[in-house]
């Protein structure tokens, strides 16, 4: 089925960027995204089972993969608005959507691995699609940006790639199935411990370029400078949770060893660096987008930090990224509406926001809010927990710094978004010849909604997904 | 039932963004009047059969059912929130319209929807027992009144002032989350209030107590936790900053009420530590108040030191409990309960007759002001009375809760503990110093702002307040003298509350006799003024009654206007006794020995709060500063990027090595 | 027989730490291209012969052909001639070589294990080590790929050293993955050289905070 | 009976100013006034009209009714020796307290309303003072209710003699910090001049300004209550309980008059303070109170000495 659902996207990605016509790509995305929500529906009906022998439906990545689905449909939708309102030649709009596609496809194909290398591949695919939507704009940053992101990534995944051929030296891996997930997390225990050390501080840190954390996050920040606001979304949300998985796939096979403590211990570093580093980078920035990057940063960190606190916080860091997801997305859609106002990402070039569009300025007010784990938020439901299970385990210094970083970072938040609302009108903006989409923010508020619902009362499906997804944890 | 109605009524909040400008108001005040009915119907009902604890399902929340506990310590709360906030939007009628003019109806549609929720908030913070679900709506409540307070927001101050505000709060919720989380550690069972008492059953509460305060008290504006209070009331809108300064802060007393109820050890050092921040706050918070010359800050001042006498009620009350006192733990909860309800009374009416002001003259500055009791003759009738109030002065209803502090004081003076009687000499003397200190800042305030000769052109020109702002003010003041002359009515209600802390609340049976003598007193009082305006009245007929200028000590170039007394000299006396303080300046130039022809001179004074000072603002610039000098590692190298990940893969593994992690 | 390879690639690394032309890494990556073909001709004698042949051609043409080739080209058309602008000079550089050999070998010592061929580990990890090192003393960005290769050739060398057997698919699947990497660098190395006129990274210092 | 320790409190009212005045004169080497002086003021006041200035509302009017009518009522609360008072009931020493302050609370702002410059300096000095002496007079009501076990104004003092020897020690602590209240409250000597001709130094005179007629008959009535009723306060230490009325009453007489005398006496060899020392002058009131609560506490071995 699933090879059945990459021809397509192959296919399909590849007429578009043939045709060089907007009509085909609208067409063409529009039976991607069925496809894609077909294959989506097919998945998690048939959680548990092998699909050829590389791919799993599992439960992270069937959770993973809905939350993929939902910002697909958004994300085209809002790449169609973006391209009514800037300029591009067909050429660009074609390739743009045919590395879209593909760029969903691969991070399905991610989703779903069963076999590590293959996760490799996939990851390193997302990569190669991203680095070119970043190029997207062609301007001197985009280029520079997409150069950083595609480097420091390709590094940081080929040192990953070393760290899971370590894992390959299991005893008694042969064979096809030879990096296979579940053959690991079986022979896990007789690895040597120090091999599985070395194999996943190498997949951390080479993966942490993809989920935005310590210390490659550097470049995935730079990357959401300059991308079109859809593709930031993208970068920001169901890149990050692939990169996620990445590391946690990894760390399911050492979740069962002795060398768990170890593991959990090195997490809490990097997520306490990468909160600490973005809590003072954000105060530096100028740039709207470059401080919901750092934003993306505290929250991966904050993730990490329920990795490592175990137990219920498990739980929490993947409510936690799949809060983020919908949270971090409206927030990029919100932006993008705030420049075809304001024709800049800056700070000084924004304010009375809700006096030019008050829909605009209540969704932003509201993605405020929910990225800065204040409720109503779901957010604050998944840190809360994060925190708690940080006490439960006597991580006590690191959850109150971690605290007190936050708050530095929701004082910065606030006030670039009270500034955005309400500050004085710049000079030089031209309102009248403005046009938005109400329809454009509504999809935001249901964004935001969906975080709302999910925390205040999450259905049991939902509930049950994460469940066992971390049930191999325990 | 009610609870579906309740959630209806919830829900159809959101409604109010469609709904068109002109009917934004009726519909919210339809909104309002559902929540106060149904929680009022609550509340009465749960006074009624009191000493018995309803428990009603609200919603499924996070996977748990969550349910809706109504005590009578909840009762109370919601009978003073729905009191508060009915006066409150009523008054917001007339006090919005000044607005509607440069206000969206998205802005306004927003505004009406945050009081909504700040009521609705306020109702769950007192009904919910569940730790998470608690934290949910306690900043839901902030952040409903932080964008209330920034509803002005045209103004960069207000902006500033209202993310402040946001942030302390924000403190304020961390730290009660560290506080549940502490229990639950300890006990394992549920997060919540209910699992307080199994933990406080084995372990010191001491520590746990002091986080939970803290939290609780950010909110409440003990000091030193005040300094978001004197900024964020003056730049909410007046129906909000009553409403906030009513019963919003209350909500942190109502969480260190409600903790309280779960220890029943080592409440002395609580009690002690109480005690002596609420003298703290009381004392300062009026001396910080009498310097100030913004009346919503002079206010807002005002509510911390009432917190604080609410305070010194709790504090003693629990001194009470440990030292086996009954009626100091009866009088002392008892006034400080008493107090909550009374100063959301007035201090609301004070808050809303400064809001009519401040709607007449543009300006909060009292210097601008001046014989508006020619121009507002009803609020400054309603002002006086607000006034008198909270000065706790009989006939009014601050007398009551101050007496019953008092007389729990002077009761408890009997046994022979030297340590609980310097306490008491302690809390008593600070009493009378809060209360002399009131009088003299609402002497100055009264004064400058009603009497005397108009200061300003606007203060020469405005007019009367109409319609639903002064039925609020009638509503509030005649609860306020309903209070105050028949106090013994509220006793009854009063014991069931006070009896969730002490059993021996019917000690305060004993007092109606006292407050009864209060009323005969206070009969006697208004008499006797009525039957003296008649003796004069007989006096004065026939003979002639002029009207003439002051009297200036012989001269007559007098400009009234110019030369009579200001709030700085009025203040400036008592100023001398507390510089160091409330860190006054004053700029003015010197003049020269060689200024023949002197030029024309200014004089500024202002003065500030040593606490925010050198507690809050310091600290919060040094760590901004010095986190973004630290911020240097987004350099643009590439180079240096992939240099982290070096270090980093070295760190860790020489880490691993030496065993350190 | 294999070790003769190895030590000639470790040797590889030391030139490259000591060559300024930029045409010599080209050269350089080409022979690490071939000893990695030869080292895995005579490991992997074991296996299936058409996956062996299989492995043996796809080895050798993308590690020594299609990347060195495809290297040139985009030094010629970036006309790049000497890189002697590195943030550390080679004669440190040579010593970090050996400090990284010594490293590694010490880490290899350390990680006593039957499974592994500590030989090839030892040059592979420094070879990784090295890479990244190469990338962070130089300032240019065609070097930085040059970089990335070497990373890539440790990394090939260390599956052999774990003695790994991919499937063959994932095998295939990871080295077209590579190469589609180095193909897109290499394309934006040209891009960025079209739009700056330079490769130096000075130029790519704009999105900072 | 009960009217009738009011009728005597009131009658000595009416005689203390008289007979002060009469003091300060003798001592001064003037030609003694009538003891009836001021009361022959007063009523040539009651029959003039009033004149009120433009700048004032009807706070200003209904002031002088609140004052005297709040100290009235304090009267209430008070009696002559054992008698018990028309009033009583536990803590109401505060509603006696605090009805004073709302009679000086009118009058302060009643000062204010005017408007004028010079009534404002007399009306902040008078609400500083008065707020600083408050707790001096609590401080002193908590050591009689530590010793003598009672919360009523009437029983704290008339308990003071049954306890012990002690209580006179208390007694004259209480009736120094007293007495000195007295003279604050009613802004005489030291804090006060109120026979100096300089507004600026003035404190209760440059309130009363513009006051006039009706209105300024009252406004003195009331300051003469007011000593009255401190003196009252006095008079409770000295006069011996088991006496039959009658003596009490001439007992109760001769210490008004006594009173009176002292603070002639004291008006005419003090110098009235600095302004700016009148803090420190009235702290130290409540310094002395606080000094009397200890002793009490010492003395009442109320603490377990071990």
């Amino acid at each position: 089925m699933i090879i059945l659902y990459f021809s397509i996207a192959f296919i399909l990605a590849s007429l578009v960027f043939f045709f060089k016509n907007q009509t085909v790509n609208r067409i063409m995305s529009g039976l991607f995204l069925l496809s894609q929500i077909g294959f989506n529906f097919y998945s998690i009906s048939n959680i548990g089972k092998y699909d050829s022998i590389y791919y799993k439906f599992d439960a992270l990545g069937g959770l993973f993969s809905i939350v993929l689905s939902i910002l697909s449909l958004a994300t085209f939708y809002h790449s169609y608005l973006y391209f009514q309102r800037h300029e591009f030649s067909k050429k660009q709009e074609s390739a743009y959507y045919s590395a879209l596609i593909m760029l969903i496809a691969s991070m399905m194909s991610a989703n779903y691995a069963e076999n590590i290398a293959l996760l490799w591949v996939s990851i390193e695919a997302t990569t190669l699609f991203v680095s070119l939507l970043i190029f997207h704009e062609r301007t001197k940053d985009a280029l520079e940006a997409a150069w950083k992101y595609l480097f420091i990534s390709s590094v940081g995944v080929a040192i990953a790639f070393m760290g899971i051929l370590f894992f390959s030296m299991a005893p008694g891996i042969n064979g096809l199935s030879t990096l296979s997930l579940n053959n690991l997390i079986m022979n896990a225990k007789d690895i040597n411990p120090l091999w599985l050390k070395i194999a996943f501080l190498l997949v951390l840190t080479g993966f942490s370029a993809k989920m935005g954390i310590f210390p490659l996050h550097t470049v995935t920040v730079d990357a959401h400078t300059v991308a079109p606001p859809p593709i930031s979304a993208f970068i920001s949300t169901s890149l990050m949770n692939v990169g996620f998985l990445g590391i946690f796939r990894i760390f399911t096979i050492i979740a069962k060893t002795s060398t768990l403590y170890w593991a959990q211990n090195v997490l809490l570093i990097v997520g306490i660096i990468s909160i600490t580093m973005s809590a003072i980078q954000i105060l530096r920035t100028k740039h709207y987008k470059r401080m919901f990057a750092f934003s993306s940063l505290e929250h991966m960190g904050i993730v990490a930090l329920g990795l490592a606190a175990g137990g219920i916080g498990y739980y929490a860091a993947i409510l936690h990224l799949v809060f983020h997801s919908f949270v971090k997305a409206s927030l990029f859609y919100q932006i993008g509406q705030v420049h075809s106002i304001y024709k800049s990402y800056y700070f000084k070039d924004t304010g009375k926001y809700f006096k030019f569009y008050s829909l605009g300025g209540l969704a932003f007010l509201l993605c405020f809010v929910c990225i800065t784990a204040i409720p109503p938020s779901g957010l604050f439901i998944s840190e809360f927990l994060i925190f708690k299970a940080l006490f439960i385990q006597n991580r006590i210094i690191v959850a109150i710094l971690a605290l007190v970083l936050l708050t530095v970072i929701l004082y910065v938040f606030g006030k670039n978004t009270l500034h955005l609302l309400y500050a004085d009108k710049p000079e030089n903006v031209d309102l009248n010849n403005v046009t938005i989409n109400k329809f454009e923010t509504l999809s935001q508020f249901v964004l935001l909604g969906l975080v709302i619902y999910l925390g205040i009362s999450p259905p049991i499906f939902f509930t049950d997904l994460i469940n066992s997804a971390i049930s191999i944890l325990k | 039932m009610e609870v579906t109605i309740f959630n209806i009524f919830i829900l159809l909040a959101f409604v109010i963004f469609i709904v068109p400008k002109k009917s934004q108001y009726y519909f919210s005040a339809f909104i309002h009047l559902g929540l106060i009915g149904i929680s009022g119907f609550w509340a009465i009902n749960c006074f009624y059969n009191y000493s018995e604890v309803s428990s009603l399902p609200f919603i499924t929340f996070f996977s748990n059912p969550l349910n809706l506990t109504i005590d009578v310590l909840s009762a109370f709360f919601i009978l003073v929130i729905n009191c508060t906030v009915l006066t409150g939007f009523i008054y917001a009628k007339g006090y919005l319209k000044s607005y509607s003019t440069n206000k969206s109806k998205t802005e306004f549609a927003f505004h009406h929807f945050n009081f909504i929720w700040l009521h609705i908030s306020m109702l769950l913070v007192v009904m919910i027992r569940d730790g998470l679900a608690f934290l949910f709506v306690w900043e839901l409540m902030s952040l409903s009144s932080f964008f209330l307070v920034i509803f002005e927001n045209e103004k960069q101050e207000v902006i500033k002032i209202g993310l402040k505000y946001l942030m302390q709060m924000h403190i304020g919720l961390v730290f009660i989350i560290v506080a549940f989380i502490c229990v639950y550690i300890q006990t394992n069972g549920d997060i919540g209030f209910d699992g307080l008492s199994l933990y406080f059953a084995t372990n010191k509460p001491f520590l746990v107590f002091i986080l939970f305060f803290i939290g609780f008290g950010i909110k409440a504006g003990f000091i030193p936790l005040h300094t978001w209070l004197p900024h964020a009331h003056p730049a909410a809108p007046s129906h909000v900053s009553g409403v906030m300064s009513g019963v919003m802060i209350k909500i942190g007393l109502y969480g260190i009420l409600r903790v309280l109820t779960y220890i029943h050890q080592d409440l002395f050092s609580i009690g002690m530590f109480i005690l002596v921040i609420s003298l703290i706050s009381g004392i300062l918070g009026v001396t910080f108040a009498i310097v100030q010359h913004d009346v919503k800050k002079l206010l807002a001042y005002h509510s911390i030191e009432n917190i604080g006498i609410i305070g010194i009620g709790i504090g003693l009350g629990v001194i009470g409990i440990a030292a086996n006192i009954p009626v100091l733990a009866v009088l002392g909860f008892a006034g400080g309960i008493l107090h909550i309800l009374n100063h959301s009374l007035f201090k609301s009416l004070l808050f809303y007759t400064s809001g009519s002001i401040y709607l007449q003259l543009h300006t909060r500055n009292i210097e601008q002001m001046g014989g508006m009791i020619k121009k507002m003759p009803k609020t400054a009738i309603f002002f006086l009375i607000g006034s008198l109030a909270i000065c706790g002065l009989p006939l009014f209803n601050g007398f009551i809760s101050e007496f019953l502090i008092y007389s729990g004081i002077f009761k408890s003076l009997l046994p022979g503990n030297l340590f609980i009687d310097i306490t008491l000499l302690f809390s008593l003397s600070g009493l009378a110093i809060i209360g002399g200190l009131a009088i003299f800042c609402f002497t100055k305030v009264f004064s400058i702002i009603f009497l005397g000769t108009p200061r300003s052109d606007s203060a020469t020109k405005s007019t009367e307040v109409k319609g639903s702002m002064l039925i609020s003010f009638f509503m509030i003041g005649i609860i306020i003298i309903f209070i105050g002359i028949l106090p013994a009515f509220i006793i009854y209600p009063l014991s069931s509350v006070v009896g969730i802390f002490t059993k021996d609340s019917s000690i305060l049976y004993q007092s109606a006799y006292n407050l009864n003598n209060i009323s005969l007193v206070s009969g006697i009082f208004i008499g006797l003024i009525c039957t003296l305006g008649l003796l004069r009245n007989r006096q004065q007929k026939g003979k002639i009654i002029k009207q003439g200028p002051i009297w200036g000590c012989g001269y007559t170039g007098i400009n009234p206007a110019k030369s009579q007394y200001t709030a700085t000299s009025y203040a400036d006396n008592f100023l001398l006794l507390v510089d160091r303080l409330v860190n006054v300046k004053k700029r003015f130039i010197v003049f020269k020995s060689e200024e023949i022809f002197p030029r024309k001179r200014t004089f500024h004074t202002d003065s500030s709060d040593i606490f925010e000072d050198y507690l809050v603002s310091l600290p919060s610039k040094k760590i901004l500063y010095w986190m973004e000098k630290a911020a240097v590692f987004q350099t643009g190298q590439i180079q240096h990027y992939l240099l982290y990940a070096l270090v980093f893969l070295i760190v860790i593994f020489f880490l691993s090595i030496l065993n350190w992690i | 027989m294999i070790d003769i390879f190895i030590i000639l690639y470790s040797m590889t690394l030391i030139y490259f730490a000591l060559a300024e032309r930029v045409s010599k890494y080209v050269i350089l990556l080409f022979i690490q291209g071939v000893l990695l073909f030869c080292v895995l001709f005579f490991s992997l004698y074991k296996i299936e012969i058409f996956d062996f042949i299989f492995i043996l051609l796809e080895t050798i043409l993308v590690k020594a052909i299609i990347l060195p080739w495809f290297m040139n080209k985009v030094r010629r058309q970036n006309q790049l001639k000497r890189e002697n602008d590195t943030y550390i000079p080679v004669f440190y550089s040579i010593i970090i070589v050996v400090i990284c050999l010594l490293v590694s070998f010490f880490l290899s010592s350390k990680l006593q294990d039957t499974q592994i061929h500590s030989k090839y580990f030892t040059v592979a990890f420094a070879s990784v080590i090295f890479g990244i090192y190469f990338i962070i003393i130089h300032r240019n960005i065609f070097s930085h790929v040059v970089g990335y290769l070497i990373i890539e050739n440790g990394i090939f060398l260390i599956s052999l050293a774990l003695g790994s057997k991919m499937p063959m698919m994932v095998n295939l699947a990871v080295l077209l993955d590579v190469l589609m990497g180095v193909l897109v660098l290499g394309i934006f190395v040209n891009r960025i050289g079209n739009t700056f006129e330079s490769v130096e990274i000075g130029h790519l210092t704009q999105l900072k905070d | 009976m009960e009217v009738l320790s009011i009728f005597l409190i009131l009658l000595t009212a009416l005689l203390i100013p008289g007979i002060t005045g009469m003091t300060k004169a003798k001592i001064a080497g003037r030609k003694m006034p009538s003891v009836f002086q001021p009361i022959k003021d007063i009523i040539r006041l009651f029959k003039k009209g009033a004149i009120y200035s433009t700048s004032t509302s009807f706070i200003y009017k209904v002031a002088p009714l609140v004052y005297l009518s709040s100290v009235s009522v304090s009267i209430l609360f008070l009696s002559v020796g054992s008698k018990i008072s028309l009033i009583s009931f536990h803590g109401d020493f505060l509603l006696f307290a605090y009805l004073l302050a709302i009679g000086k609370f009118f009058m302060i702002i009643s000062a204010m309303d005017t408007g004028s410059s010079f009534e404002g300096m007399g009306a902040n000095r008078e609400a500083l003072y008065s707020m600083l002496v408050e707790p001096a007079f609590f401080i002193i009501i908590a050591s009689l209710a530590l010793f003598t076990d009672y919360t009523s104004l009437n029983e704290l003092f008339s308990n003071m003699h049954i306890s012990s020897n002690f209580s006179y020690v208390i007694g004259i602590a209480a009736s120094y910090v007293l007495l000195n209240t007295a003279m604050t409250e009613n802004s005489r000597m030291p804090v006060d001049d109120p026979k100096t001709h300089l507004e600026l130094t003035m404190i209760h005179e440059v309130m009363i300004l513009d006051n006039s007629g009706f209105d300024l008959a009252i406004i003195h009535i009331s300051s003469w209550l007011k000593f009255s009723i401190y003196g009252t306060l006095i008079s409770k230490f000295i006069i011996v309980t088991t006496l039959p009325f009658y003596i009490q009453a001439v007992y109760f007489i001769i210490i008004q008059m006594i009173l009176a005398i002292v603070i002639g006496f004291l008006e005419s060899f003090r110098a009235r303070n600095k302004m700016e020392k009148n803090p420190q002058w009235i702290i130290m009131l409540s310094a002395i109170a606080i000094v009397a609560f200890l002793s009490t506490l010492i003395i009442s071995q109320k603490i377990i000495l071990n």
